[in-house]
């Protein structure tokens, strides 16, 4: 990868703090946007813009074959068998909502599992809870082992092999630094018959992802994360299973035939799980970021990304009382720790003041840092645009963190 | 570092704070959190007569909300209950606007953060935290919650 | 309103079909955003984007600051007597899903009543007979009278005061032309101990609308259809209200404490309701939109878009075998009609080679089409930057179309 | 209006379209409509010995669609079943790329929605509505629904 010309293209690279150049390390949180997509976004709401799928006009027109456009982009993009099988939502959140509360009030019953891991991002593991509860399931968690080093693999063959009705589980934390085997466990899991969702928030856009090739039934993921706007994400399901799926919100463009005196009937998928006038303008900058990555190449950006966070990790780990989560050599661009004596808050503030953006905090994984013994920890994560310079900056600011601090 | 919120005296105050650890015999407690950032904090009150006559925190939080704590601990002992009600008002006020009345000259230190609005609920998270514990008594035979406890 | 500086501000008048200058007619769909709300999403994209509310870095706070920012504004457009009881939604379709779930779930059981209206939108219906179907309530409709020109108020009447849980209304319907009076079946409900719910997709932004002049319990809004961007927007709900409702969907952002092994507590209004990674980009987008139109004026908005209705109005009424749905004047932009022996997408079709963008179909609300025997009509609708010439251009090509067609 | 969709015969098909109207006796029927655009169409079929010996259709629709029947109606008379199956899916391949092989010319006029994607379903309609009425016989004492009938 060529980081002139990739750092070239993304106009918040001009900003600075206190006359410190700006080094984004915030990138699992959400991700900068290169022109192109801002420059998209803003063609499409000048020239092309109308509400889509009912109209016959020309605007209408454009605005259609753009938001359907940029669906077949991302089914490409996720190697998915048709373009039916996305689904447009919010984010990864509203994702696992929709599977919890169609696939799931539908599938799950009282007594049944549904099986997670330790690790799970807040939106992986809020809703499931929640469903159990509903229904009277029960939750369970496959650990994690060594200090966030790795998913305990044994203990995830004896909790498949208890046959949930689900196991939903996280491709790449958005704390550990690791990357969960995701075809193996999907193999496990369809070996024993049971169906699986992965949550790809930190993969897609960060690594390839190719839905067949994990072998799983349900994969979301979020646009924001990987260059695209807000307001944007996706759920893509199995055809056969989507189409035995109920609809979850309600209102137009879902439903067939409305009446005033007897229950509507649904459209088929995707249509039947997208009620109301979706987020337009956002997919069209999402096909733009898809673009995008594709032409740099996502496995170029997972070494990139991995590349930085070794750097930082081997730099950082030498501080005192300097303590990182997760395995030993960095299998993501993120590298979650915490400082002995200094609180996490502090850090961010102090890093921050030197152009330096961190995320301090419990990340959306509360039990999970709480197991792990620290309620607040910093993050740095790098995407494509971060170069080595930012990286090995880091190291220096956190000495004089400890020192202002301690 | 050269900004207006971690003042020396604050940074003293976070370093070593006073009033920290377990109080014995505490007659009421509260635990406070900040979801956002992760500060946790437990304050543990006795009340005699009407007035604080100690006060004690624990628990794990940044430099702002361990310093307004222990600041805070200090401020508030010997006070009746309505004092301390409206102590907690005026320094509400300052965190915000970086002015109030009334403000013992200890407690101006954090007014600094009114500059910061993401720094300001951590300097009145122990406040917050006072105020749940004056209207929580602690039960005789039950040991008060440490955030500790809680994972 | 001085027009030529208001379709100055609009883009999208510079495209052109088949030569003929673009007359876009399909506001009730969605609107056309002016420059500078293009511009503000673009200059946020560029140099104050990140994720909100967890960050203590520059981005992080700017973000935050500019979403809250146009929390606050909402607030203040919509007469909310705090920021707090405005709650960040796709778009009204969300909103009206949320409340279903979420207030709905919680107060309205077996054989109570909600009441609509005959001319709800499709996302004002189907999530209501959805909830009446799962808890075993039932749904009510206050009819419309002669050819959908007004709510029969001596019917809404009677059914209020048979203490339905729920009274969800339009103020403005997208077909009909009418105006509801909301304040006055605000009043009725409430004086019946009534819990209101007012659908102002229609209204907000195209004429002044204060919730406590109308004085309901919610109300919902889409950005797109008032200058905004697609992807976001509101519940409005009473904050003592909002209080009491249970979470919808579950994730980060929403929650207090989270644990492995029991349920998680929640935190305040409007974050409760906010879960996951909200639409940034496009609330900032929408402060811009709403700043916008409070220099114009929603009053002034809504004379020039009723004016124009009105002008349309009767000079296609002369067009023989036309015949005009709703009111004899028009109370909003809108005019919804159909031809004997021409078909309604044929007459958007024809339209639209002329540059007139028009609207076919059943509008999301196929009930009240089918009761006024018109399953698919044609719709004109208007919104601040159209014209005169543009009203009268509609009436010629009408006639056209019937000479081609009949 | 100038353009290759709507041509002279299909104009005419739609102002006075062929075979509208109910049929007596029918064995087979089918309502169809477009949740999109509003279109509405019933299709009935008199099914003997494996042939389609008469199809009429009745119904609300755009012109591109009663056109699309009205030649439908007209071409499928006397063919098998089979060969009305094959017909249609020739006919979907010309609404879709505006040649097909083994398409009738009177259906060719129809060829020019493939330009305009929005309304290729239109032309469709007839045909998938056809497809499901050959699957549905009708019960002996049970009129079809017509969709006047659904509101
Ligand atoms: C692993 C993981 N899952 C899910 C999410 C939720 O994504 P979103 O906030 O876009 O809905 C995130 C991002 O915060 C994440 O990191
Ligand atoms: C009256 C009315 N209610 C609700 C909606 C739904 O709004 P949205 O599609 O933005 O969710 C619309 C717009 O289509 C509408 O016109």
């Amino acid at each position: 990868m060529d980081m002139t010309t990739i750092r070239g293209q993304f106009p918040f690279l001009h900003e600075a703090v206190n006359g410190h150049p700006l080094a984004y390390l915030d990138n699992a949180a959400s991700s900068q946007k290169p022109e192109r997509v801002i420059r998209r976004m803003a063609r499409f709401l000048e020239s092309e813009y109308a509400n889509v799928h009912r109209g016959v006009h020309l605007l209408s027109e454009r605005a259609t074959a753009a938001y359907e456009d940029a669906r077949s982009v991302l089914a490409e993009f996720l190697g998915a068998g048709c373009l039916e099988e996305i689904v447009f939502t919010r984010g990864t959140t509203e994702a696992v909502n929709l599977l919890a509360n169609s696939w799931g009030v539908k599938n799950i019953g009282p007594g049944d599992t549904i099986l997670l891991t330790e690790m799970e991002h807040h939106s992986n593991l809020l809703p499931w809870q929640h469903l159990a509860g509903r229904v009277g399931a029960k939750v369970e968690f496959v650990p994690v082992l060594e200090n966030g080093a790795v998913l305990d693999m044994d203990a995830a063959r004896v909790l498949i092999a208890g046959r949930p009705k689900l196991f939903a589980f996280v491709q790449i934390p958005n704390t550990l630094g690791l990357e969960n085997p995701a075809s193996e466990l999907c193999w496990l899991a369809s070996e024993a018959g049971v169906t699986t969702f992965v949550d790809a928030a930190q993969s897609v856009g960060h690594r390839p992802v190719d839905v067949r090739e994990i072998g799983c039934d349900f994969l979301a993921c979020s646009a924001h994360k990987m260059c695209g706007p807000s307001g944007i994400g996706a759920l893509w399901g199995r055809a056969e299973l989507l189409a035995e799926m109920p609809p979850w919100q309600y209102g137009g463009e879902m439903v067939d035939r409305a009446h005033y005196d007897r229950p509507a009937t649904f459209r088929e998928p995707p249509a039947r799980f997208e009620a109301g006038t979706p987020p337009i303008i956002e997919a069209v900058g999402w096909a733009e970021a898809v673009r995008f990555l594709n032409e740099v190449g996502t496995e170029a950006v997972r070494e990139h990304s991995v590349a930085l966070a070794n750097l930082a990790a081997e730099q950082i780990r030498e501080i005192p009382g300097l303590r990182i989560f997760g395995p030993g050599v960095r299998e993501s661009g993120i590298v979650t720790f915490s400082i002995e004596g200094v609180h996490a808050h502090d850090v961010a503030f102090f890093a921050n003041e030197r152009g330096i953006a961190l995320r301090a905090g419990h990340h959306c994984a509360q039990p999970l840092m709480r197991k792990l013994g620290s309620p607040s920890s910093s993050r740095a994560s790098f995407y494509l645009y971060n170069s080595r310079e930012e990286a090995e900056a880091l190291a220096g600011i956190l000495r004089d963190a400890v020192a202002f601090f301690r | 570092m050269d900004n207006e919120l971690y003042q020396e005296v604050l940074l003293q105050h976070s370093k070593r704070p006073r009033n920290f650890g377990p109080l014995e015999n505490p007659t009421h407690s509260a635990d406070g959190h900040n979801a956002l950032c992760g500060d946790e904090i437990s304050v543990t009150l006795r009340i005699e007569n009407g007035k604080v006559t100690d006060a004690k925190f624990t628990g794990s939080a940044c430099a702002i909300c361990t310093a307004s704590a222990s600041i805070m601990t200090g401020e508030v002992k010997g006070l009746t209950c309505p004092a301390v009600e409206a102590l907690t008002s005026h320094f509400r006020q300052l965190a915000k606007e970086g002015t109030a009345p009334d403000v013992p000259a200890k407690l101006e230190v954090l007014g600094g953060v009114h500059q910061f609005p993401q720094r300001v609920k951590c300097a009145v998270l122990p406040w917050e935290t006072l105020t749940s514990a004056m209207k929580t008594p602690v039960e005789p035979d039950q040991a008060p919650a440490s955030p500790a406890a809680i994972s």
